[in-house]
């Protein structure tokens, strides 16, 4: 099993989300996040005192997935989220030894799905 | 300062101050009435940040600050406009019942030293102040329709630009002395000056700049809606100041209109939230708040013409017709008319303009009219023709406005800008901060 | 419209508007009055929003517009409630002392052409709707005992059958010539009438419906604090309009009642963030908020009948007495009044109820009467037995309603809506997004 | 109770009592103008929650109760003050010029049967409870200059004295008939009295106490600007009270000083945009609020003297003089004047007050003087003058003031407190939750 | 050293704190979360337009540990968050090879508790 | 590759991130965090009711980066985040067997820079 962790711009992830069931899989986990990239961030300015924010708004979703997926993930997600512009995003691909569905308390590929 | 500066101001200043002199025993000034006018314009003035707050409720957290600024600044913009041209346009001497003159710019040539004729028992310059804040708050209206697009300067350029060649001529023809005033049309505190010029504007400007992207995602969900309630409660609040405060005077003719504002609010505020929850299965905050302003909105041109009963069905209507245009025509034309302005103030103004013609008594208001049902066909023409003329001036006028704005400055922000929020983009600013 | 309806409507509508009629030049009515009584009106209608956020903040966010919404559609609700019935119940031609009649119900055979015999020098109309924003606010004060779990649909029927039951017939007795009123009941802005019977029923409605799940976990930390500060800034503006607004007159009584009002606040305040010291070793934020709603409670059945040295005293009782009720006894009963209804306007309205009786003075107000401290001690058993005839009747109709209630519709939500929230599971929205 | 001390409050209140009694038929009270004094009572208290608001928006999340309290408490705190003794120091039988005696502590010995001279028309306490919210809030404009790191024990003590030893003695001087009114200072509503005694104070404060940890990392970024413009729109909103109620009568003075205000409001925060375009590139959202209010400092020592071209220019100075000592000036010298309370009431105070002797016309109003420009050189010098003095002894005093209460309390939280942050280290509290 | 990561009920985490707690386990890191399981989402209106919400509201907590405690960090977690209705959430384990703690410089086995 | 979370004091994360880019890694994901530690809570009140907060506020960062890099990273993070006393932090180092960058569908080595 593996844990895909991907980092994508928020509005993305509607696509990112309608590609992922394209794929069948259809359980995830987002939260917000902040990114430092490539991508070039913006000044901001409060009363005249200038301030860089280099950290930009983002969006990380994790899918567990059994083995057969992990492309099938990628995928979805590079579909999903690529613009072909800097800022675009990453996807982590983790080893996943064990998995629990806390409500029936299955183990390993059962639980995942 | 260089010292032909200040000469230069100097001579510029004398006149107005000359204008500006009054005598204290002014015969006339009633300390009640100048009392109630100036609460009045500071609750009017009050509704313009209450506005800021509904719709920045309403927008996504990226546009929150674009949103606020957009009603926020028009109070300085229009604010100035107002003292240095717009209330000369609308109220000053008035030329072939079209539009009043330059005469009263800068206020320079104004005789302050009573009361005006619009009202007599309180000064000149209170009523100037009054009007100017209904005329802050119009073209705040409209932003609603061009939320989280627009570009700020081009912003800036077309309200200066709305404010004086839709605005001002309107009411110059409604309360200036101008020619729907003769012809009898009745709008007690701006049916069709106010809401029926913004939200034919705000279609407009729904139609020329075109619809969000990516609309329809989740992502659309109103960022914050406490905010839009705390902003629909202060607009509720200074309505009282709008309508109440139209009376001019501090008497039965203000409490009528005090009454009739908070019935009509009231009933359009729970037929909003039963069409809710006939069509959608639940009665939505939301709904109760935007079915209040559209009871608002409508009992506007008729608040002192009208008794507490027909406050009340003026209210469903209001209820009825802005929860059908909003939650069921919209969707289906499809235009991104975004925080629903025409839906709300377009049809609400319509609506209540039509209601006056129906309502109106004389036994409400002895000084008024009696409409349709009490008699009195004619006002109900009267009223649709004044209804179909600020409907097509607003409309067309509006339309071509936006459309010489587009060519010079260019309406909307880039993609990116868009996708960024207002507020970074317009401001380089974050309304929040993520991190604590 | 079929013709028939408009008829129909047309012939219900003229009765109002004969009533409605009125002269101009009404003898009597006085512009500053005027003036004064309708911003009082809209001050106390801004109030209703005010509670809104000051219990909105101290609710879990899935909570926040299920909050919001049980003041703000009281508005709405009670609003039309008091022009068809209300009022009348309230303030109409008196029948045994215990009940006004139903001949003003919608207003349509009230004698409008002039003033009032409550308020001489105002019209008819504004000396309503002034009542009416009390009418709204006393159910809208309830709702903090039973936040976070009410059933909306059994939310609405409750609180228009206790604006009926409890308080229009409460109201009738102490100012609208019923029998505690010639009983010499003193009562200035409504401590028996507004805070008794809310913070009694309050009482009543907690135990009824009883506590909320999992109580005590970190997660009933109050979500938005800065949101129930806002909340408490309106509510004291709006007090002012409540308290000194009930001279019903712009002059010396009212700028008393404004100054105890004040007064009274700001030491309740101080002294429960002293008590927050001494008890928990820091002075609290929310303390200060709470202390300043218990100070307004408290002194406003004394706010036209006392001095700024005895306000001084009744607030510092309000915040010592408030401040065991909520923060020592109640944890100790372990009732889930959640957001201190009764501990704070039961309490605080008892108080300054009984305080009335204690430092009422001819010498403050010479159309009032003396209390226990300036010789009459008689007074001060009035109130007593003023305060046990309100107590009495608030608990024991509220409880009855409730039960009613609950067994035809069911007062509370499902454990699983609970869970979710009323946002979501009673209104079908959120109040905030989480994606940006 | 025990016995012996209702026997004791009530000597002690007796004559508190003697002292308010009136006629009600108290000849020359104004029912119009007394409307209008306590609305604006009401408006101007309204202002230390806005700006509470406005400074709490600015400030990271972790003190933003911190920052909301140190205005509210100023609320409780300087209202009790006023009634004992604060009142009687400012506006009390005066001597030497210097001070009011303490005959008036309490409001005992107030001979409030009618009016004060102060102001005739209005009832005595109406007067003294609007100046009291003058009183309040001069102290809390100082907060933001040690906004997140100032020990709350301190603070308290430390506002107490500053409205003493400070505010009070100033009041006296300009408007109390103390001898800067002998010499003929012009103060409309508080340029000297609030805006620089506020603003050097401030400067003080923030020299004194010393910048925050941290300083200039992007966390310093304001956590919620919306709350921010909120507490703009109601300051803007009550300083209408503020400016144009201090014209104490509802006429024609009233509506000069209302029209003023808002003009020069709306010149000053479009100057400060056009800055910010100029300087950075975009026109900010903070900025037009911060422009907003230097306006409304600007402009309030002389709304009651110039007519609205004049208040256009101060509205413009403002914009520019307090853009430069904010923006640039500022950020060069180094000082961590946190929310910039030298920069716009110090920089707008100032230049309101010199911009006085300068546009000041009895064109304008006829119990005014002529300034510089109308042709009378001596009240710029005048002007000069008082600004001197009250720019001297607000500083001094402050300066004073703080070195002892740091010598004997300690002005400033511990290092580990200030990285917690105000709200949990000083109030044991938390603005929002986090988990939902 | 195993890296357990959770996704509980928002209004389960008191109790599984208190199982951790229990199990002798008390360090741990938490952070907001949005889900999507088989729990299905539901309805939002505004203004008469339905919008279906499927992103649900979860807390993600983390917790690392050495070997001898995973099944009881497991064990814990079920017990606290297990309601036996769908959308009780999900367990991760994933290696972890490496733990330093930032105050001491500590690393592995010594750092991690 | 290595995924490497860090969990550090919110006010440590200017200094951390400066300290990351003076090694040179520029790239990085950052999310609020709460945690329990050792570092004892607060107690807030409300009205009288006590109520203990463990649950602090903290920073988590990610970074992904190269063998070579892991250590540079640690030191840098431990530099930037140390300030000697309880709560400063912990460091997990997670193996990452691939990672894709959505931009250009580079894939491990490449993409991760
Ligand atoms: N090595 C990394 N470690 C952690 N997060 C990363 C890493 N590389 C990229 N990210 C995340 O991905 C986002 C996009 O990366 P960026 O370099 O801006 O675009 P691109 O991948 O298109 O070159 C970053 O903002 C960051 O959140
Ligand atoms: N394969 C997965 N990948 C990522 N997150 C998951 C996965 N499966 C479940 N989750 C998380 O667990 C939550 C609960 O899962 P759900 O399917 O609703 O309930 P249950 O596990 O009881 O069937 C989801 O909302 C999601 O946040
Ligand atoms: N074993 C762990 N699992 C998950 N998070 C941890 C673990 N140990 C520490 N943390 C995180 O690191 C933070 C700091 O840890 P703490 O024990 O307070 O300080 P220190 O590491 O200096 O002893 C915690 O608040 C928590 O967020």
């Amino acid at each position: 099993m593996k844990l895909i962790v991907a980092i994508i711009q928020p509005e993305r992830l509607e696509s990112v989300m309608d590609a992922l069931d394209g794929e069948g899989v259809h359980l995830r986990t987002v939260t917000n996040a902040l990114g430092v990239g490539r991508q070039k961030g913006h000044t901001e300015v409060y009363r005249g005192v200038r301030e860089a924010v280099n950290l930009l708004k983002k969006v990380r979703i994790e899918v567990a997935v059994n083995e057969e997926f992990v492309d099938k993930v990628i995928d979805a997600v590079v579909k999903g989220a690529r613009t072909g512009n800097i800022g675009d995003g990453k996807i982590f691909v983790l080893d996943l030894p064990e998995c629990v569905r806390i409500r029936t308390g299955e183990r390993g590929v059962d639980a995942i799905g | 300062m260089h010292k032909s500066i200040v000469t230069a101001a100097l001579l510029l200043l004398v006149p107005a101050f000359a204008a500006v002199a009054w005598a204290q025993d002014a015969s006339g000034i009633d300390s009640g009435d100048t009392a109630w006018l100036l609460v009045s314009t500071a609750l009017v003035m009050l509704m313009t940040p209450g506005l800021a707050l509904f719709y920045g409720g309403m927008v996504r957290r990226k546009n929150v600050l674009g949103t606020l600024m957009q009603s926020f600044i028009m109070i300085a913009l229009i604010g100035l406009q107002w003292i240095l041209w717009g209330y000369s346009l609308a109220f000053g001497p008035d030329h072939w019942g079209l539009i009043g003159g330059l005469e009263w710019a800068g206020l320079v040539a104004l005789d302050l030293t009573a009361a005006s004729d619009y009202a007599p028992t309180v000064p000149h310059l209170a009523f100037m102040m009054f009007q100017g804040m209904f005329a802050i708050i119009t073209p705040a209206l409209i932003t609603g329709a061009f939320a989280e697009r627009m570009k700020f300067s081009a912003f800036l350029v077309f309200s200066l630009l709305w404010a004086t060649f839709v605005y001002d001529p309107l009411a110059h023809w409604v309360w200036g002395g101008g020619w729907l005033s003769d012809f009898g049309a009745m709008d007690f505190a701006g049916g069709l000056v106010v809401h029926i010029s913004s939200g034919l504007g705000a279609l407009a400007a729904a139609l020329v700049i075109g619809g969000r992207r990516g609309r329809g995602m989740p992502t659309m969900t109103p960022h914050n809606l406490p905010m839009t309630i705390l902003g629909a409660a202060l607009l509720w609040f200074g309505w009282f100041g709008f309508n109440a405060g139209s009376a001019l005077t501090a008497g039965s003719l203000a409490a009528l209109a005090f009454v009739a504002t908070n019935t009509a609010t009231c009933a359009a505020a729970l037929t909003w939230i039963m069409c809710d929850w006939l069509f959608q299965g639940k009665p939505t905050v939301l709904g109760a708040a935007t079915g209040a302003i559209a009871g608002l909105v409508a009992i506007t041109p008729a608040a002192g013409f009208v008794g507490p009963l027909s406050a009340i069905a003026i209210g469903i209507g209001a209820g009825v017709f802005c929860y059908l245009a909003v939650a069921v025509i919209k969707p289906r034309l499809g235009y991104d008319d975004s925080l629903d302005v025409f839906g709300v103030h377009g049809v609400g103004g319509i609506w209540g303009a039509l209601a006056t013609g129906l309502f109106a008594s004389t036994l409400a208001n002895p000084d008024g009219t009696d409409g349709l049902f009490f008699g009195n066909a004619a006002q109900f023409g009267t009223q649709v023709v004044s209804v179909l003329v600020a409907v097509t001036y607003a409309f067309v006028v509006t339309f071509v406005l936006l459309k010489i704005v587009d060519r010079v400055i260019g309406l909307r922000v880039s993609k990116d800008e868009e996708i960024l929020g207002l507020d970074i983009s317009q401001h380089r600013e974050s309304g929040y901060t993520i991190l604590d």
